[in-house]
């Protein structure tokens, strides 16, 4: 589904985020995304939805070369990409409601979908009471879970999660991983950049490694003793 | 279809959001226009009134003697052919007489001992009227004394000099004072779509984000910015009105509006000049958007 | 101190990063500078020629007799109680035959037969100038009609009912447009100072936040809007005598300036203006941050 | 140094976000603040710093009123604090060492005391290379650790960081906590709200719980299993 090839990115003059990384992710997989910070997390999935353009490199999104869509052409490739922003992007003005209803506004949702997805999602997310607050006057960890909720509510193939629990705590994470869970049943490909070993440890999915624009390919080091307890991933 | 009905909501909910700075647009396209509209009318009438004003300007030629008929037609042609008039009447020397007996008034016993035929007779040529005719007289003035059997041509060189000055100043005041205003125009309604932007870059770069097409992105601006056009040249218009009405009002009983015809802009001009700001704002607002559509 | 010099270097900052918006205000008081002082300027160039052309406004008074040296003073006494004048002058029936053959020039032969006094005497009195004198001519007019021995009153009626309500237009015109513009003015300026804490809200309120004291965060704005007013108004000024000379030059050949005296502002005007310009620049600027530091 | 008594705060029309906190902090002490998304630990800092006045109840700093400090004078006690905001607060254009100065320049800091101690704090947090590259061109965790340095940089009596580690990996979360510990050597307060359990399990220093805007003073419970390793908090 997603597939990059030697992929590298230089910012203007001279910052290298990403040097040559290739790997390809499957349609239904989870991938989580590790590294530290400033590692070039952001910018991988940044090029992803061509936020930005890549320096080298070929980009894939279900076999099609992104760099090739004309500019009028780019929504066709947002529609498929859900992304919950590291800095949220919400409208601050805007009620909880109406920032979740704008993915699903744009491709002219029927009034009664969006609204009963929209409390579906905040109902997962446990913020049933925030409906109607606008995004401003909500607390960072609300905030966050708003993001996400707007990110996955129109049901987009690739759902690419930046630090997604950066703001929550152990709780509110877990009801996040359900959320991502129940996606991925239906088929969704996620993307989960993320610094905290507690949210990847447990799982059995592929995890991806970035060291200072680089891949890391060499075996997992615990980065503190208390949790190297089960890390079950299968660098590529 | 949907995308035109979800332009329409947008374009709602956007107004009712943020109708303190809509508001503000508004004033400041109803100023603009009302500002231009002003000049414009002042401009228009300044045309009338000098039309009016002119209205008595003719050149007198003093013949040495009263012409014959043939020479009459003569004379018409030849002036005819040099430029337009409007009216060519021949005085001979009686009615010369009668005319200064008349304006002698009271006093025209003194006329008594004359004979009747001691003014010369002479031609009263009016020319087409126009705001440049300063120096269509003088050449006219010059070519007319060439004629022969002309004793002597005479206008109201002064009056008329003065006249056109003044009409000249409040010329170049209202053609600059216009190309100010424009320039203050283009520059408030550039100001304001650029503070609008600007309150509303993060929501325009979120809607690229997640996938919206351009046209459903700009759509509301070209509404939006058709709709402030529309109601505000309305406005300014409304509120020329209403100054040009209070200005009737209150110099109704001056001489200014006795001596000059004042009209308001016809119809047609208005319309033009709303139609025009509509789309200028409908346009002005679309393009804008340009520029933050670029990733 | 350190106050002053840290405010110094902000304003400096400031300035440097957001050159393009301080361009945009700089233009923008300029604009309304030169607006402004281009209106006042025609109103003072068109007082000046209002006076210059009520020059030869005189009322003549015709007497039925030459009046002796002590009713010379009478009149003179009489007329000067009723209303300021410039000049009286007493044309007796000799000096009025004679200016009347002058005037017909190579015509003069007819008035031969004629007795040298078949002309009546008269005082020739000039009003002091001003531009409301139309009604004050008028009643002066009246006054003189009921002085014993006089026998009619004549006055240039239309010309100077046409010149006042052409003098009484402009004045109109440059009013209203004067509001209008002030207006103008008003709003861009508030709509640039908006625009510019817009973009620097946020650094204000870390400012308050990290515990800047209020005068620390609101001096560069003072010193950033007095030098934009100082430098628009300057700049605006320097247009306006661009202009000023450009119009002399291309209407130095016309009649316009060969009749009328046109001059500058005054240094006085200019510098009271520009005062002005910086002040409120740098207290709207001052005081807009008020809002800002709320909290 | 820091004295809350019975304080409550209602956001505006009826988000009760605290009520009845009561606790104090000593001066030199570092505590932890810790509680769910949405608990109310950003709203607490809020009233510490005036940002946000109470409800109901008394803020006191260094045995002072703080709802007495007029408007004008605020600045005394906003100098006094140093805060970590969850939003960093971040001026985009300014680069790194500006964004740092500002709370240095502000009470009129020579330069070269400001040039030396941004490098040290930067060299610390490990963003030497980012002296002056603009904050928009930072990734979060970069923007993060600026927000913190910018904090701490004029030595406050009392330091408040809200969520300082939210998007930091692990071992930047040390180095982190490191800087706060030779700060508490200098007698700094510090109160730290977080969620993240691994930065305050192993220390000895106390933890503040909230839950739904009231004082949790039931014995904690660890939030996932894999963590019930050492709590040591002495609840008040
Ligand atoms: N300005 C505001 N207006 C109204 N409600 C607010 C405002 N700020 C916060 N709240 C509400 O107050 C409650 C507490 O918010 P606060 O920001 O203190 O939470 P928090 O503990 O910092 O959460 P997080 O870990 O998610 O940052 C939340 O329910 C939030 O929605
Ligand atoms: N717009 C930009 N211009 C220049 N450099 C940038 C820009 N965005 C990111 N960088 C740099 O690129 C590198 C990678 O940034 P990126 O945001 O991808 O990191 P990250 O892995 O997401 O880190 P974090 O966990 O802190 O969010 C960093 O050194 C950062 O400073
Ligand atoms: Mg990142
Ligand atoms: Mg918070």
């Amino acid at each position: 589904m997603v597939d990059l090839i030697k992929v590298t990115k230089t910012y203007q003059p001279d910052v290298t985020a990403l040097s040559e990384i290739t790997f390809s992710v499957n349609r239904g997989e989870k991938v989580f995304l590790t590294g530290r910070s400033g590692a070039g997390k952001t910018t991988l999935l940044k090029l992803i939805s061509r936020i930005e353009p890549p320096t080298k490199g070929l980009v894939e999104i279900a076999g099609m070369d992104i760099a090739r869509i004309p500019r009028g052409k780019l929504y066709t490739l947002r529609r498929k990409i859900g992304m919950a922003y590291q800095d949220f992007k919400l409208l601050p003005e805007r009620s909880v409601a109406a920032n979740i209803a704008i993915s699903m506004e744009i491709v002219y949702r029927k009034n009664s979908f969006i609204q009963k997805r929209t409390r579906e999602l905040l109902e997962q997310l446990g913020l049933q009471s925030k409906l109607n607050t606008p995004a401003a006057e909500l607390s960072r960890g609300e905030q966050q879970r708003v993001a996400i909720a707007r990110a996955v509510a129109n049901y987009p193939e690739i759902i690419l999660a930046d630090e997604p629990t950066g703001n929550l705590d152990a709780e509110t994470t877990q009801r996040v991983m359900g959320l991502f869970k129940e996606l991925q049943r239906r088929d969704t490909t996620l993307i989960i950049a993320t610094h905290d070993p507690s949210i990847y440890q447990e799982q059995r999915d592929r995890v991806i490694r970035l060291q200072h624009g680089l891949q890391d390919t060499s075996p997992p080091v615990p980065a503190r003793p208390s949790e190297a307890v089960a890390q079950v991933d299968t660098v590529l | 279809m949907s995308l035109l009905s979800a332009a329409l909501r947008h374009t709602g909910r956007n107004m009712a959001n943020t109708w303190k700075s809509q508001l503000t647009t508004l004033f400041t396209v109803s100023l603009s226009i009302l500002i231009f509209s002003f000049f414009y009318l002042a401009y228009f009438n300044g045309l009338l009134i000098g039309q009016e004003l002119g209205d008595d300007l003719r050149l007198i030629v003093y013949l040495d003697e009263d012409p014959s008929p043939p020479l009459e037609e003569e004379y018409r042609r030849k002036i005819e052919k040099f430029d337009q008039v409007e009216s060519i009447t021949f005085v001979s020397r009686q009615q010369a007489f009668a005319s200064f007996s008349r304006q002698l008034g009271d006093d025209r016993d003194i006329l008594l001992d004359l004979p009747p035929d001691f003014l010369p007779p002479s031609i009263q040529v009016s020319p087409i009227k126009s705001l440049d005719s300063l120096s269509r007289i003088k050449r006219f003035s010059d070519y007319l004394q060439t004629l022969p059997g002309v004793l002597r041509v005479q206008y109201g060189k002064e009056w008329i000099e003065r006249f056109y000055s003044v009409i000249q100043l409040i010329k170049i005041v209202v053609i600059l004072s216009g190309c100010l205003l424009i320039m203050t125009t283009t520059f408030m309604v550039a100001h304001t779509i650029r503070l609008t932007l600007l309150s509303r870059q993060k929501e325009l770069e979120l809607l690229r984000l997640v996938g919206a097409t351009n046209n459903y992105i700009r759509m509301p601006f070209l509404l939006e910015g058709g709709f402030q056009g529309l109601l505000g040249s309305g406005l300014g218009m409304g509120a020329l009105y209403l100054l040009y009405r209070w200005l009737l009002l209150r110099f109704s009983g001056s001489t200014l509006f006795e001596l000059f015809p004042c009209s308001f802009l016809p119809p047609a001009t208005i319309a033009l000049l709303m139609m025009v700001a509509t789309l200028l704002c409908a346009l002005g607002s679309f393009s804008s958007t340009r520029k933050t559509l670029r990733f």
